[in-house]
């Protein structure tokens, strides 16, 4: 029964993405759209029954299907491990995940291949459910690439475009660098215990007594490569902004909401490993902090609404990986949680705003839309003050509780994380007051054609909203359902053990504080003084610097890319050629010899007789000297 | 006949006839004129018949003196087939000059 | 029923193809390559139900040489892969008109006849046979039929031939060398002949020769981009598909149980060739203007890992060279078979005188876009299994092996999906690309079909060659 | 003994023919004759005797070569039709000295005297100047005529001079007797001087390096059938006499004298090989082939005592690939003045099958496998390794590596080059033999212990 429905749950995307490659094209856009949107509701559907059940009897499901790969030592199977995490993973996947599929059937409609849209759509779907429920790691790599070749798809999903094709070649290279780190990872740990399987690798760990912790060590730090490219961090982050090619559901479902959850989902899966390699960890919490202050910086500048929400998203899943530095495991999750509502809200809006403007994404090519556009303004304002973390939103609980970890552990890292939600709540607001507020600065035309999206498209947006506002209710300071809900997974006890005293409010108000002081920098800057960020060339000093975003990719390109097609080059022009006419010469050399032989066949008796009685003498004279 | 190899010794058949023998090689070598190229090999055969015949002598054994008269009817037939193609180069080319027979080489 | 009949078969088709005459001769190959198929399938099947399908039978006494088939899991497997293929390339060349038609199928069917006896023959003379004979068929293939420039055709296939040659003659020196040793050509006497660490060091190399040619691994492999550039489609499908193999074959096969002290000591710097190989040909791949010329140069690096494969000397290893050697076969049949069809369209294989197809024709795209995405070994593709067995097995013998190993899954990700944006995307283009007709559907489907089948539930296959490939192992280590 | 005689007695018959004018009736009746010869070799092949006190030996070897030869000569007799067509008053004469040659090969490979070897050398020999210059006209056929002529009879006065220090050593030129002595006695001096004389003068016989430079002009300049003749029967006959003259005489090689076989034979596959590779006249360049083969046949000589067979084999697969190659030839070049390569250019369109058969010889030429040549090579490496001579091995292997290039080159023209004038007719002789000589070498290859456990 559970076999099934979990298979159900499984395939229903896939069969969706089957209808739509084979029929879409046929059935018309509305109808393929309606087909996917149904199949992902009703994965939902069974989630929720899986939520109720795990809900009532704290049992994990296991589901093996057959034997997959045969490997000298273990084998490994094609199962699935539902239990508290994968379900929770699920219920927000392929509930925003329905919803973003509302929202597109009205946002793609202009489109000609929509159908082929929802087809990856729903295939993406399938393949995160199947990382999410993976019972071993080698399942869960298979979903891990596949949600890659998903990003890769749907980036590029307007393929006449080289710039978009590049974007999505560049995600899918980042992604296997990671990847490969993942596969190294995986190797180490099934060589270790010979097993990939969840639950015995974890009753492994737990009843061996004699672990060689460095190769543990080693295989957490590749482990967190993988989990590097995935989730966009430092030095594999510059992928994300990029991705931004893609349409905006894209973005919001795959590039805030999901796909790059998946590193903090792995990380999650094997907190048995990675607590037994303190010093991954606090590597994993430097560069999480790192990533999202950087981030954070360049976020302030940009002025492409996309953008500045891509990096803020590569700020927050710095925040979580802040916090899974610290082994606070829930805290992480309950910040992906309320990251994806408010997120995927805001992604959602601005595509909204995007919408109506006919895919303007220049800021300062807006403003004053809160006019026409009332309910994406209001959704958008949630999410903007969920993100600045003002109490009571969602963000405000599980932004608050990082900060008051990495307080507990490393005050260097708390400042550097409250600079970073500093910064967050400043340009929020900037992106806010420059979209919505004063006059529009865009042309005449798109002036004209300014109008709310229609239900379809603002529908999803209240919801998020909605949830982006209450979501922190799952874990209150006070009494965390999640914390509870989760404990299961975790060897050691939650950190329930900051009772709330003086200094826990301090912090608090300070969090807040902060919040409320970038949000009066940018009211100062944007709205009492009225500017708008200078034009590209206009741009001077450290500003350029963040515009053009550190000139990260400049440099990986002059290294790394540039280097290996020089490289590449001088293979082919050289050492390929060198290497053939190596061949070649001995054949020429023969040649030449047989050339130069030629001459000696005078053509003359004399001659040749000559040679003959030299050739007699020389023999009869050497067997003498032999006697 | 007590044989008068016992005053000479048979060494010095041997060199005469080598001697002879290379005579005919040197013959061969640096004459141009088919003729006496002919007639050199011609020398170099009869060196040998004589060896026979000394040698049979020495062996007291006539199988020697039996196989010069085999070398010499070949000699006879190897110079008719030669004079024979000569005759036939000299029709086209007009000469017996060896030196003019270089067209085949390389 | 025995494995020389399958051999019969294929050479009956051979000749029979050749007096059905031009007309015909194509649907007279196909019909007995899949007789053929057939045939392998009842072996396959007589041989899991334990039914003696090997054949033996003296030929010269002396030095003794037998006509002796024999047929284990591997030797089935490569002859499935051989007698799959075949029809498939047999069948992907129906969009194309020959003249004369009937000599070319002809060598097809005779070339697969060979190469099948090359993976079935247990007597070292006979194997060496076949595995020259497989040569001389391509060779014509390549020559008359081949496309571009004569005279640059001439030499890079006048090399390839003189090259390969070259190699395997050394072999033979090693057999011969081996059999006034053994007393006998007989695989298994030849695996019980005890050889000193020298001896053993000779052989080794003498076949490592032939074999690093065949592959190829570099820096041997110099023939291999121009051949497979100047040959017509299905030749290069042939070489790449299956005679490369042989070489992989023959070196689990041949060369690691006879030379086991010479295999073991030099185990890092044989790894090291194929990995080498392995990096080296993705990043040539990278900067090609012939798509032929850069799938050649793929196969190349993915042969590399292979043979690396084969060189870690354990059951990983070996089975994930196996696996990796058939789905890599496929693959690279069906990425050449793409190519065909884009050259049917515009008649060209310059790189840049493609792009903007997907617009015109999506089957294909999404077709290619899948083969593609199989090369680069993405899970649940039969390459993955392979590539994963045979980096795990690269990692237990050292870590480092296995990381740089690994980069072929970043560098083949980078080089594929850059000649698919250049093939295929971008504006859409001004000449006109059909989509592709029935018989390329059917061939390109049945490909991935199997592609997919067997990389999630490669089992079947696992334990088919599993029992030989321990056999080989146990050889290997009778010394210790 | 009764071949030899019924040979010569062929030949004889040949001559009356002339007289009685019955030309027509010539070449089939020689082609019977010879075949009815061919039955009785056979039937002496298993009672060996010796007659004319040990002047012949018959025996397994002699009857098995001459078998060889035999075979050969009806090949090129029943090419020769054709090729004289345009002076058929000849044919007799041409036909006669053929069998004749003939006889003089069987004496050479059956000899049991010096003298007798000696004799059937020079009735060789002397045939094989006749037929050289047997085109009188051409100046060509002449030189080559002359060249061989003078050559030739210097080598007699060698082997002769040779013959004459052996006798003068031992007292007698019967084989047997001396080799008896050889093994006995302490030698004079001159006793190995002769061995080695007659030794170089067949090692010019078989055209080795360095007596081998009369080979290509020679080849070249005669009429296309002697050149047949001479690469095939001529080759094989000088082999197979240098051999038993070696095995009778002088069975216990002394290193020194495997040192300069081991040398010879190297210098000749080098040079024959690397000298072919520039060539543009078939002739010419089969010649070379020839000689590089010549290396390849005296590595015989260093497992002489158990390597006849692999001999007989060699040069049977060798004779039969060149009778195949050369039917091409005279196919191709008969309405063309010269042998060069641009005659042969688009065969493979105008004659697929002439052009396949061409191929089949050259490949077994090469030493490819199921072809007569390959095996006949790797019976060869076999005993040279046996003989623990591995690095002339390697030496022989990287020859035969070179020899491909050459030989491919011929290939290369007849398939991928345009041809240059419309197809002529082919006389279904050419046909046949070609078509049965390779066939009967592809046979060789399937059942190479037929051939290879004769002797």
């Amino acid at each position: 029964m559970n076999t099934n429905l979990a298979l159900l749950l499984l395939l229903a995307p896939f069969l969706g993405f089957l209808f739509n490659i084979f029929f879409g094209k046929k059935i018309g856009k509305t109808a393929s759209g309606v087909v996917g949107t149904l199949t992902v509701v009703l994965s939902f559907a069974l989630t929720l029954c899986f939520f109720s059940k795990i809900n009532i009897d704290q049992q994990p499901i296991q589901i093996q299907l057959f034997n997959w790969i045969q490997i000298s030592n273990f084998r490994v199977d094609f199962g699935f491990l539902l239990d508290q995490l994968s379900i929770l993973w699920l219920l927000f996947v392929t509930g925003i995940g329905s919803l973003i599929h509302l929202y597109s059937i009205s946002y793609m409609h202009d489109d000609e291949n929509m159908h082929k849209f929802f087809a990856y759509l729903n295939l993406f779907i399938f393949f995160m459910i199947t990382l999410v429920i993976g019972s071993n790691l080698l399942v869960l790599f298979i979903g891990w690439e596949g949600v890659g070749l998903c990003s890769y798809l749907l980036i590029g999903f307007w393929h006449k475009n080289q710039e978009y094709n590049d974007a999505a070649k560049k995600a899918f290279i980042m992604n296997r660098i990671g990847d490969l780190g993942l596969l190294i990872g995986i190797f180490i740990i099934g060589s270790l215990f010979p097993t990939l399987d969840y639950t015995t690798l974890k009753t492994a760990i737990a009843s061996s007594n004699n672990l060689d912790i460095s190769m543990i060590s080693l295989a957490a730090f590749a482990l967190f490569i993988g989990a590097c490219g995935k989730s966009a961090q430092i030095p594999l982050y510059t992928w994300l902004p990029d991705a931004m090619a893609g349409p905006t559901p894209v973005s919001a479902l795959i590039h805030a909401a999901t796909m790059v959850t998946a590193g903090i989902f792995m990380i999650t899966r094997l907190n048995y490993v990675f607590d037994l390699a303190p010093e991954v960890q606090n590597i994993i919490a430097i560069i999480g902090a790192v990533t999202s202050l950087v981030a954070a910086t360049i976020a302030l500048v940009q002025t492409d609404i996309k953008k500045v929400l891509a990096y803020s998203t590569v700020s927050q899943l710095g925040l979580m990986f802040l916090a899974l530095g610290f082994g606070a495991y829930e805290i992480a999750v309950f910040h992906v949680i309320t990251h994806a509502f408010f997120k995927a809200c805001l992604f959602l809006g601005s595509g909204s705003v995007i919408h109506a403007l006919h895919g303007e994404q220049d800021m300062r090519r807006m403003g004053g839309v809160k006019k026409v556009m009332g309910i994406t303004f209001i959704t958008f304002l949630l999410s903007s003050l969920a993100i600045s973390g003002i109490p009571p939103f969602s963000g405000f609980f599980s932004k608050d509780e990082i900060l008051m970890t990495a307080f507990h552990n490393n005050i260097a890292l708390w400042v550097i994380a409250s600079l970073a939600s500093l910064m967050t709540a400043f340009y929020m607001f900037r992106l806010l007051y420059l979209t919505f507020f004063k006059e529009f600065r865009g042309t005449e035309h798109q002036k004209s054609h300014l109008h709310e999206s229609p239900a379809l498209i603002t529908f999803p947006l209240i919801v998020l909203a909605i949830l982006a506002t209450i979501g922190g209710a799952i874990s209150l300071p006070t009494g965390s359902w999640l914390n509870g809900y989760l404990a299961p997974l975790f060897s050691k006890e939650a950190h329930e053990a900051h009772h709330f005293g003086t200094t826990e409010y301090t912090l608090m108000a300070v969090a807040v504080l902060g919040g409320i002081i970038g949000i009066t920098i940018a009211f100062v800057k944007y709205i009492k003084q009225n500017q708008v960020p200078a034009e590209d060339a206009e741009i001077t000093g450290f500003a350029k610097v963040l515009y053009n975003k550190y000139y990260v990719d400049e440099i990986y390109d002059a290294i790394f890319v540039k280097s290996t097609n020089v490289l590449s080059r001088f293979f082919r022009d050289y050492v390929e050629t060198s290497l053939s006419s190596l061949v070649f010469g001995l054949g020429k050399v023969t040649n030449e010899l047989s050339y130069q032989g030629k001459k000696l066949q005078t053509g003359s008796i004399g001659f040749y007789l000559f040679v003959f009685v030299l050739g007699l003498c020389s023999i009869v004279t050497y067997l003498f000297l032999a006697q | 006949m007590t044989n008068i190899l016992n005053e000479i010794g048979i060494e010095n058949y041997i060199f005469l006839s080598v001697i002879l023998f290379c005579i005919g090689v040197f013959g061969v070598l640096y004459r141009r004129n088919a003729i006496i190229v002919f007639m050199s090999i011609e020398i170099m055969l009869n060196a040998v018949n004589l060896l026979f015949v000394a040698f049979s002598t020495y062996h007291q054994d006539a199988q020697g003196q039996v196989f010069v008269f085999f070398s010499m009817a070949v000699a006879a037939a190897e110079v008719a087939v030669g004079l024979a193609i000569l005759v036939s180069i000299f029709r086209n080319l007009g000469s017996i000059d060896i030196n003019n027979l270089k067209n085949l080489k390389g | 029923m025995n494995v020389s009949l399958l051999l019969i078969i294929l050479l009956v088709g051979a000749f029979a193809t050749y007096f059905a005459g031009d007309k015909l001769a194509s649907k007279v190959a196909l019909l007995f390559s899949l007789v053929a198929l057939g045939t392998s399938i009842a072996l396959l099947n007589a041989y899991n139900v334990g039914e003696n399908i090997s054949f033996f039978k003296y030929w010269i006494n002396n030095p003794s040489v037998s006509y002796s088939f024999t047929a284990d899991g591997l030797s089935l497997i490569m002859l499935l892969l051989t007698t799959t293929l075949t029809p498939l390339i047999i069948y992907s060349s129906f969009g194309n008109e020959y003249k004369n038609a009937k000599s070319f199928y002809a060598l097809i069917l005779f070339m697969t006849f060979a190469m099948s006896g090359t993976f079935l023959a247990s007597d070292g003379l006979l194997y060496y046979i076949f595995w020259e004979l497989a040569l001389i068929p391509i060779y014509f293939i390549a020559l008359i039929w081949g496309n571009g420039d004569t005279e640059e055709r001439k030499k890079a296939v006048v090399k390839f031939f003189i090259y390969t040659l070259a190699g395997s003659l050394f072999m033979l020196i090693a057999f011969v060398y081996l059999y006034q040793k053994a007393g006998s050509f007989l695989i298994q006497d030849l695996h019980k002949v005890e050889l000193s660490r020298m001896e053993q060091f000779w052989i080794f190399w003498a076949f490592f020769l032939a074999y690093a040619i065949k592959i190829p691994i570099i820096p041997f492999h110099t023939w291999q981009a121009k051949v497979y550039q100047k040959a017509p489609t299905v030749g290069t499908m042939l070489l790449s598909g299956i005679m490369l193999k042989m070489g992989l074959y023959s070196v689990l096969r041949w060369q690691i149980p006879i030379t086991p002290i010479a295999s073991k000591t030099y185990l890092p710097i044989l790894i090291g060739f194929g990995i080498a190989g392995v990096i080296y040909g993705s990043i040539v791949a990278l900067r090609q203007k012939d798509l032929k010329k850069l799938l050649a140069y793929s196969s190349l690096a993915h042969v590399g890992l292979i043979a690396a494969g084969c060189y870690t000397l354990n059951i990983d290893g070996l089975r994930g060279a196996v696996l990796q050697m058939l789905a890599h076969g496929f693959v690279v049949v069906g990425l050449f078979f793409a190519a065909e069809i884009i050259y049917r369209r515009f008649g060209t294989r310059t790189i840049a005188d493609m792009g903007g197809i997907r617009t015109q024709a999506p089957k294909f795209a999404s077709l290619f876009m899948i083969l593609v995405l199989a090369s680069v070994a993405l899970p649940t593709t039969f390459n993955f299994v392979g590539e994963f067995t045979v980096l795990y097995s690269l990692y237990q013998i050292n870590v480092w092996f296995a990381l740089l190993g690994g980069t072929t899954i970043i560098l083949g990700a980078y080089y594929m999906l850059k000649m698919y944006q250049q093939v295929m995307l971008g504006e859409t283009n001004s000449k006109v690309f059909a989509d592709v007709n029935f018989h390329e559907t059917l061939v390109l489907v049945i490909i991935i079909a199997v592609i997919f089948f067997f990389g999630l539930y490669p089992r079947p296959i696992n334990e088919l060659i599993t029992p030989s490939l321990d056999q080989i192992l146990r050889t290997l280590n009778r010394i210790q | 003994m009764n071949t030899l005689i019924a040979i010569i007695g062929l030949g004889i018959l040949c001559l009356l023919f002339e007289i009685f004018d019955a030309r027509k009736a010539i070449i089939p009746i020689v082609v019977i004759g010879l075949l009815a010869i061919l039955g009785l070799d056979i039937s002496e092949y298993n009672n060996p005797n010796t007659y004319y006190n040990n002047m012949l030996i018959v025996g397994k070897f002699s009857s098995g070569f001459s078998g060889l030869f035999i075979i050969l000569t009806i090949f090129l007799v029943s090419l020769s039709h054709k090729f004289y067509e345009n002076h058929q008053t000849k044919i007799s004469d041409f036909i006669a000295i053929k069998i004749f040659l003939l006889a003089g090969a069987v004496a050479m490979v059956s000899f049991g005297n010096l003298a007798m070897f000696f004799l059937g050398i020079e009735v060789l020999s002397i045939a094989l100047y006749v037929l050289a210059s047997s085109n009188r006209l051409s100046i060509k056929s002449n030189e080559a005529g002359l060249k061989y002529f003078l050559m030739g009879s210097f080598a007699s006065g060698i082997i002769l001079f040779g013959i004459c220090l052996i006798y003068g050593a031992m007292g007698s030129f019967d084989v047997t007797e001396i080799s008896e002595l050889s093994r006995s006695a302490e030698l004079p001096i001159w006793f190995p001087i002769g061995i080695v004389l007659v030794f170089i003068g067949m090692l010019f016989k078989i055209a080795a390096v360095p007596f081998h430079f009369w080979a290509p002009d020679v080849y070249e300049g005669s009429p296309a059938l002697t050149t047949a003749l001479m690469s095939t029967l001529a080759k094989v006959v000088a082999v197979a006499t240098l051999y038993k003259l070696v095995k009778t005489m002088n069975a216990d090689i002394s290193p020194a004298f495997q040192l300069i076989i081991v040398i010879v034979s190297i210098a000749s596959m080098t040079v024959g090989n690397i000298m072919a590779l520039r060539q543009v006249n078939v002739k010419r360049m089969l010649a070379f082939s020839g000689i590089s083969h010549a290396g390849f046949m005296l590595m015989t000589l260093l497992s002489i005592s158990k390597s006849s067979g692999t001999l007989l084999y060699y040069t049977s697969a060798y004779a039969l690939a060149g009778i195949a190659a050369f039917s091409v030839i005279l196919y191709v070049c008969k309405t063309k003045e010269n042998e060069d390569i641009t005659n042969f250019h688009g065969l493979g369109k105008n004659n697929p099958l002439m052009a396949a058969i061409l191929t089949a010889s050259l490949l077994s030429m090469a030493g490819i496998p199921v072809f007569g040549g390959f095996f006949a090579k790797l019976f060869l490496f076999n005993q040279a390794i046996q003989a623990e001579f591995i690095a002339l091995v390697i030496i022989a292997v990287i020859n035969s590596i070179i020899s491909v290039g050459y030989y491919f080159k011929l290939i290369l023209a007849m398939y991928t080059k345009e041809p240059n004038e419309t197809k002529i007719p082919t006389p279904t002789v050419y046909y046949a033999v070609a078509v049965i000589a390779i066939v009967l070498n592809i046979a060789l290859g399937l059942f190479p212990s037929f051939v290879l456990d004769l002797l």
